[in-house]
């Protein structure tokens, strides 16, 4: 599977092979584009947002228009761009971090994907009959008071994203339990390996709740129940709560996996075991659990009373705590290293100041009182971009840098990387760190316009400008992408010289097997032990035998194509009942591939041991 | 990790479920997923909690629910249980026949219990008129109920499907873990059906 | 790979573990079923006052599902660490789920 | 040398100043400048906040900049192998207690300032407005004294006034920065808030949850008046006669127009129970219309004759006939001599 072998098969041979594919590092690849796609979509759309915003009074788009623009930013952001990115992240790295040769369910692994996809595909088709328009909380009330089919698109894209990332969740966490390498034990795993256990535990914990709150949703859209319905007794509050108890652990799951990559950047370019091992591992694990325990902060001014709002607010602070410990921990592991500044170490440092700001700016909207002014105004959305943009995005740039040639096989230019970085720092700080004021000289958010002579132009008009000067940046990023397939430096098996096993394969991208023989593992950091003991490479824990693989399937692909029909079937059975052909359709087709694939036996295939003799040379 | 590369050895292992990485990944997986359901049906436990008494001048639980029948659907779904229990020992024991016996008695068992509760949604429809539009009341009865009928009926077309397709070839290392994975899932809705009768029909007795 | 109906062993010893075992699961089921009774006639009779009764009925659920757990999921074997970590875990959650939607909902 | 010096250094003060007032944005629009009680409440917790928060920013910082001068890789040494250190026990106890110390420190008073915000015991001596959000509009509920208004809110200044609000459809939130935090208008409960303004002055106020198209324009003004002229306000507003016909032939007009074109079926004059739309009783008194447009006659008969215009997806577009501009401007008219009484935003001491 050399790339000369890659470029020779036939465009259509390419396509079948993606298209089918159960392999976890082309998993990544589609998930990267799929989610870069998304990110592509919804910061054009920030853009959009922004020239709104420019000026007061400004008519560059409708106000119901406004309203679809930041519903559909604010979604596709968060589940179509930041998670997948995340998710095509660990499917690269994590099983080659603990030794294995692919995830625990390699076919689920290829559903989730199409799954995400047809949900996202499906959220983005709202575009030509009117989008969502409730704001990516889509509140109950509004929600269901907003007219068109723009909800139901929402509730059905996302339903169907959803189950593809619950059970991503939980194949993440079968493949760490059950298949890491021998001598791999969990406290040797790399942080980012922690991370993403711990990540899918919230996805675990988390994605129910939204199910079901979309559920009750789309019963009440579509089916005239009345969970919501205030006139037969219903309850809107209950929305809220099943959103936020979701949506907290949600806002982990964005930023603990680039934690857990941050640690791993960090001792890399330091050239320094990461320091506090344990108490990064257990600080993870505490943000986890706490992360549940704090939601109502997002609610602190639905009025529910001064003891729920205390305890919330407390919980809240608490979580500053172990993120701290963080903070500390990765400024100790540069401390007394020797730190290397390319392109991926940048983003890295960059997300520190960037991160700490908008930590500091959360402990604040934690202090109930003080929210009382902050909540739903730009203080808060500075506050979320200060988060998601300066550590999810900057950690995504991050991984981006440092993996590729994993992914690739090829360094991304280290020039472009850096004029990237720095037009979107500069331009990132000056879209946001102004809007903290905005918010607090009396700008709400989700604010179509302002009005003028109420002292807020100015502000606006400078984090218009960072908008672009971030658009700059990606824009640079993508040519840099272009250029580095055609001429890119073609990179070695561990180019960064690396600690972990993902750099002990045989080649960058690993062969399709990941390894020929699975590593033995002898302390953390395993390949850093055996190149100072002189080794170089891994001591294998098996003799070289034959390696059984999955089969490739189409079945994902069809079954994920069930379901986006049937979306379609549910959002326009309450116009047409004819529509409930696709539906049930959808359903049936949904059904029988999952049928199919129960009843027929799929014991995969084995690489005869001959065969990877000969590959050896 | 590739140690055994036959699914059918000469003697059984103490665990055919979990003798094979397959085996062990999706005993992992199912009950990682069940971990997911705890919070899914505490979401819907909590939505009827928060509305049982929003009745909206319509017929509330205290008017409706007869004991009779739940303690009979009660006693199906605990029994369906334990056969599923059986069933386990006998794969244990590689008794294929009386394993597959065991589970028909299961689906049977679960049919019984999934007949009795749509005479019962019946019944209050046509008696009382309260439907899932009557009120936020009966939004979240038929919501929280139903997600575990649907969970009911769900289990029994698996089951059906496994014993059909396993039918003519016994029992091996390939489908042990498939018949351990569904016994594992079939407990967990009796679990909740304790949940269900104890918060549903028994508190909502009590008022 | 080829259907066979399979005439392999199981050896004597864990037969005779395995049926241990089911003893103790005919108890286990024996005890829920009793709970499940207290449970009915607690209510059906009406002899407890409701501040009373729903603490009690919620007792016994949760002992009846502590034996569908331990026994017949086998919760109590080893090996059952990491199941056991995220039934807890989802306990957990669902009970703050709980607290959520019953305490602070409404007023 | 020395003028010019001063000149430069005077216009540096001045430019620091100017910088520091549009930093803070606009008086009586702005949380950073507070005139209310539940305003400095939340003031005091901001700058408590900020500084602890931005005592560890610094730390942060500073010892970010010291690994970035000290530990880079130099040059000649890329193949340096630094100490490998697993840790440091005390080191890592530090940063966990202090950062605890410090939450403790934010924590304390942000429990006692929600339970001082939230202590409704008062309610029954103050005076009470039944607040009630619409889709883009506001209605006051004078409950003790049975009239309405709407947009403006009256108050009288340095009194508690208990705001009681709820929601006829979707969720809004009730804001006025300078004066108060903000607070939800939920449908299904009622809400309450009080609000205590230390200087006369009008307030602007906002909905602050997403509630529709209409969301960025549902602003609201309360007017804080001396407590005399506030009595003079009630008594003036109480004593509207809604039948009664203008002097002026135009207006007379305008008020049969008014009537005629089905305005009364949602707009009340007076007191009156009805709230499809704003109550519109001392309607010349108010500086905006709709809240968000210059009070002009012009900007008025605009409105009448396409509301859409100036508020997309509100809920008066298109529910009544059509209207020729000659007819709205007589109704225009006929609002703009509705003026009950002379108590005005200009009487907030401005
Ligand atoms: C990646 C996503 C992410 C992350 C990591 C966070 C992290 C935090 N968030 Fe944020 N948040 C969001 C994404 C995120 N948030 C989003 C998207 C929203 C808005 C949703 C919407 O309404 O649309 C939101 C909204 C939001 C609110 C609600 C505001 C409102 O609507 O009124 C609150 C309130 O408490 C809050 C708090 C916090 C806190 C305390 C943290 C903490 O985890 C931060 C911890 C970090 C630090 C504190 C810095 C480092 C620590 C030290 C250097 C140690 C020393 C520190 C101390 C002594 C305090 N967030
Ligand atoms: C992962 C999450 C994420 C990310 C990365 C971003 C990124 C950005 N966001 Fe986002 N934002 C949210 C999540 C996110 N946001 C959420 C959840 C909301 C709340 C929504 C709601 O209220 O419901 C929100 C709301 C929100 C608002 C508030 C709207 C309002 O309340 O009225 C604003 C306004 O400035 C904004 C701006 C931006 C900008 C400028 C970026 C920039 O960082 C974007 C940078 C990216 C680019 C600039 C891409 C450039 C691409 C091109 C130029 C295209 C080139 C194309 C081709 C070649 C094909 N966002
Ligand atoms: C369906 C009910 C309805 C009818 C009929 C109606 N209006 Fe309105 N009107 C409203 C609503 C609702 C608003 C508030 C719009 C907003 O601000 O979102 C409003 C706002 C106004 C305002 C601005 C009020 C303010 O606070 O500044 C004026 C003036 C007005 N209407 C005049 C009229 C006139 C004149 C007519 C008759 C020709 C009329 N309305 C008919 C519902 C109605
Ligand atoms: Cu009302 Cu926004
Ligand atoms: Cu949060």
């Amino acid at each position: 599977m050399s790339i000369a072998a890659t470029q020779k098969r036939s465009f259509g041979a390419f396509l079948w092979d993606y298209l089918t594919t159960v392999d976890h590092k082309k998993i990544a690849h589609l998930y990267l584009f799929g989610g870069g796609f998304f990110f592509l979509l919804g910061g054009l759309e920030a853009v959009v947002i922004r020239i709104q915003l420019i000026k007061p009074e400004n008519d560059f788009i409708s106000a119901g228009f406004y309203n679809e623009m930041i519903t559909m930013h604010g979604t596709t952001m968060i589940f179509l761009a930041a998670m997948p990115i995340i998710i095509g992240l660990m499917n690269a790295a994590m099983p080659l971090q603990i030794g294995a040769r692919d995830v625990a369910f390699p076919f689920l692994n290829a559903l989730s994907f199409w799954l995400f996809l047809f949900g996202g595909l499906l959220l983005n088709i709202s575009w030509f009959t009117g989008a969502p328009d409730a704001g990516w909380t889509s509140y109950a009330s509004l929600a269901l008071d907003s007219p068109g089919h723009g909800i139901d698109f929402y509730i059905a894209g996302l339903q169907i994203a959803g189950a593809g990332t619950l059970m991503g969740g939980i194949n993440f966490l079968a493949t760490i339990v059950n298949m890491r390498a021998p001598g791999m034990t969990y406290m040797r795993m790399p942080l980012f390996t922690w991370a993403t256990f711990i990540t899918s535990v919230l996805i675990l914990f988390a994605f129910p709740a939204l199910t079901i709150n979309l559920f009750l949703l789309m019963f009440d859209r579509m089916f005239g129940t009345a969970f919501f319905d205030v006139a037969l007794g219903g309850n809107t509050i209950i929305y809220q709560h099943l959103f936020w108890i979701f949506g907290h652990p949600e806002v982990y799951i964005l930023i603990l996996p680039l934690f857990g990559l941050f640690s791993d950047v960090f001792s890399t370019f330091s050239k320094k075991r990461l320091f506090g091992y344990t108490a990064m591992v257990f600080a993870t694990m505490l943000i986890a659990f706490l992360g549940f325990m704090v939601w109502a902060h997002h609610m602190f001014t639905v009025g529910l009373g001064p003891v729920a709002n205390s305890i919330f607010a407390v919980g809240t602070m608490a979580i500053a705590v172990p993120t701290g410990i963080k903070i500390f921990n990765w400024l100790a592991t540069m401390w007394g290293g020797s730190v290397r500044i390319n392109t991926a170490m940048l983003w890295s440092l960059g997300f520190i100041p960037s991160f700490t700001i908008g930590g500091m700016t959360g402990v604040m909207l934690g202090s109930a009182v003080a929210d009382y002014q902050y909540h739903d105004t730009y203080f808060v959305v500075a506050h979320f971009h200060y988060v998601i943009v300066g550590g999810t995005v900057f950690g995504i740039f991050a991984g981006l840098h440092y993996w590729w040639p994993l992914m690739f096989g090829r360094i991304l230019h280290e020039g472009m990387g850096k004029l990237t970085f720095w037009t979107f720092f500069i331009g990132f700080h000056l879209t946001f760190f102004i809007q903290h004021f905005l918010g607090l000289m009396g700008m709400p958010r989700r604010y179509w316009v302002f009005l003028e002579d109420q002292g807020l132009d100015l502000g606006n008009f400078i984090s218009t400008i960072g908008a672009f000067f971030m658009s700059f940046g990606v824009i640079v990023f993508l040519i840099n992408i272009i250029y580095t397939a055609v001429k890119g430096e073609k990179a070695s098996a561990d180019p960064w010289d690396g600690r972990t096993l993902e750099w002990a394969t045989a080649s960058s991208p690993p062969p399709y097997y990941n390894f020929k023989q699975l590593p033995l593992t002898r302390g953390l950091d395993p390949l850093w032990i055996e190149k100072r003991e002189g080794n170089g490479k891994m001591t294998p824990a098996e003799p070289l035998g034959d390696i059984h693989m999955p089969n490739g399937s189409f079945t994902p692909f069809l079954m994920s194509l069930g379901f986006f029909i049937a979306g379609f079937g549910f959002i326009y059975q309450t116009d047409n009942s004819l529509w409930h052909i696709a539906l049930f359709g959808g359903m049936a087709f949904a059904l029988g591939c999952m049928i199919y694939r129960s009843i027929k036996d799929d014991h995969g295939y084995y690489i005869p041991k001959a065969e990877l003799e000969r590959e050896a040379d | 990790m590739s140690q055994d590369h036959s699914l059918y050895p000469e003697t059984m292992p103490q665990h055919p479920e979990r003798a094979t990485l397959e085996g062990k990944n999706k005993f992992m997986g199912l009950w990682f997923f069940l971990g997911g359901e705890t919070v899914l049906f505490a979401c819907l436990f909590g939505t009827y909690l928060a509305l049982k008494d929003s009745t909206a001048g319509g017929p509330s639980s205290e008017d409706m629910f007869g004991l009779g029948l739940v303690f009979i659907m009660t006693m199906l779904l605990l029994t369906s249980s334990l056969t599923s229990v059986y069933a386990m020992y006998h794969m244990r024991n590689n008794e294929f026949k009386k394993m597959m016996l065991w589970l028909g008695i299961t689906a049977l068992l679960g049919m019984g219990f999934l007949g009795l509760e749509i005479y019962e949604f019946a019944h209050y429809i046509t008696e009382y008129g309260f439907t899932f539009r009557s009120s936020a009341f009966g939004s979240a009865f038929y919501a929280l109920v139903g997600f575990h009928g649907g969970h009911v009926t769900f289990g029994i077309c698996w089951i059906i499907t496994l014993m059909i397709r396993n039918a003519k070839r016994g029992l091996n290392l390939y489908n042990a873990p498939k018949f351990n994975t569904f016994s594992l899932y079939w407990h967990f809705i009796d679990v909740i059906w304790v949940f269900v009768f104890t918060v549903v029909y028994l508190m909502g007795k009590v008022g | 790979m080829t259907d066979n109906t399979n005439t392999n062993t199981v050896n004597a010893y864990n037969k005779r573990k395995n049926k241990e075992e089911m003893k103790k699961q005919i108890i286990s089921f024996a005890l829920m079923i009793g709970l499940t009774l207290i449970a009915f006639v607690v209510v059906a009779t009406g002899s407890m006052s409701k501040m009373f009764a729903i603490p009690v009925l919620f007792i016994l659920a949760l002992v009846q599902v502590a034996f569908q757990f331990y026994y017949f999921m086998h919760m109590k074997d080893k090996d059952h660490e990491m199941p056991s970590v995220l039934i807890y875990g989802g306990v957990w959650a669902a009970f703050l789920t709980l607290c959520g939607l019953v305490l602070i909902s409404w007023w | 040398m020395k003028g010019w010096m001063g000149k430069i250094k005077a216009l540096l003060v001045f430019s620091a100043l100017a910088l520091f007032l549009t930093a803070c944005g606009k008086d009586n629009l702005t949380a950073l400048v507070p005139k209310g009680y539940g305003a400095q409440s939340s003031m005091d917790l901001i700058i408590l906040t900020t500084v602890v928060m931005s005592f560890v920013f610094l730390v942060v910082i500073i010892a970010l900049v010291i690994v970035l001068m000290r530990y880079r890789e130099k040059k000649g040494q890329e193949d340096y192998i630094p100490k490998q250190v697993e840790g440091n026990q005390a080191l890592e106890t530090v940063w966990t207690v202090i950062p605890i110390i410090l939450v403790i420190i934010m924590a304390v008073p942000t429990i006692l300032a929600s339970f001082d915000l939230a202590d409704n015991s008062g309610a029954s001596k103050h005076l009470n407005v039944k607040v009630t959000g619409n889709q883009y509009w506001w209605h006051f509920d004078y409950e003790n004294d049975e009239f309405q208004t709407s947009q403006d809110l009256y108050i009288p200044v340095g009194e508690r006034v208990y705001l009681n609000m709820i929601s006829s459809d979707v969720v809004h939130s009730f804001w006025v920065p300078s004066i108060s935090g903000k607070l939800d208008v939920n449908p299904e409960n009622t809400n309450t808030l009080y609000i205590e303004a230390y200087e006369e002055g009008v307030y602007w106020g906002k909905c602050a949850e997403l509630c529709g198209p209409g969301h960025s324009l549902m602003d609201f003004k309360v007017i804080a008046v001396s407590k005399e002229e506030y009595e003079q306000w009630v008594a003036d507003m109480k004593a509207v006669d809604p039948e009664e016909v203008p002097q002026d032939a135009v207006a007379a007009e305008g008020k049969e127009l008014f009537e005629a074109n089905g305005c009364m079926g949602c707009h009340a004059i007076g007191a009156s129970p009805a709230q499809v739309g704003p109550n519109l009783t001392n309607y010349a008194n108010r500086t905006t219309v709709a809240g968000v447009k210059e009070h002009s006659k012009d900007v008025l008969v605009q409105w009448i004759l396409n509301p859409e215009q100036y508020k997309p997806g509100n809920l008066m577009t298109g529910k009544y006939p059509e209207l020729s501009e000659d007819e709205a401007d007589k109704i225009a008219e006929y609002l703009l001599q509705l003026d009950a009484t002379d108590i005005t935003p200009e009487s907030a001491g401005k």
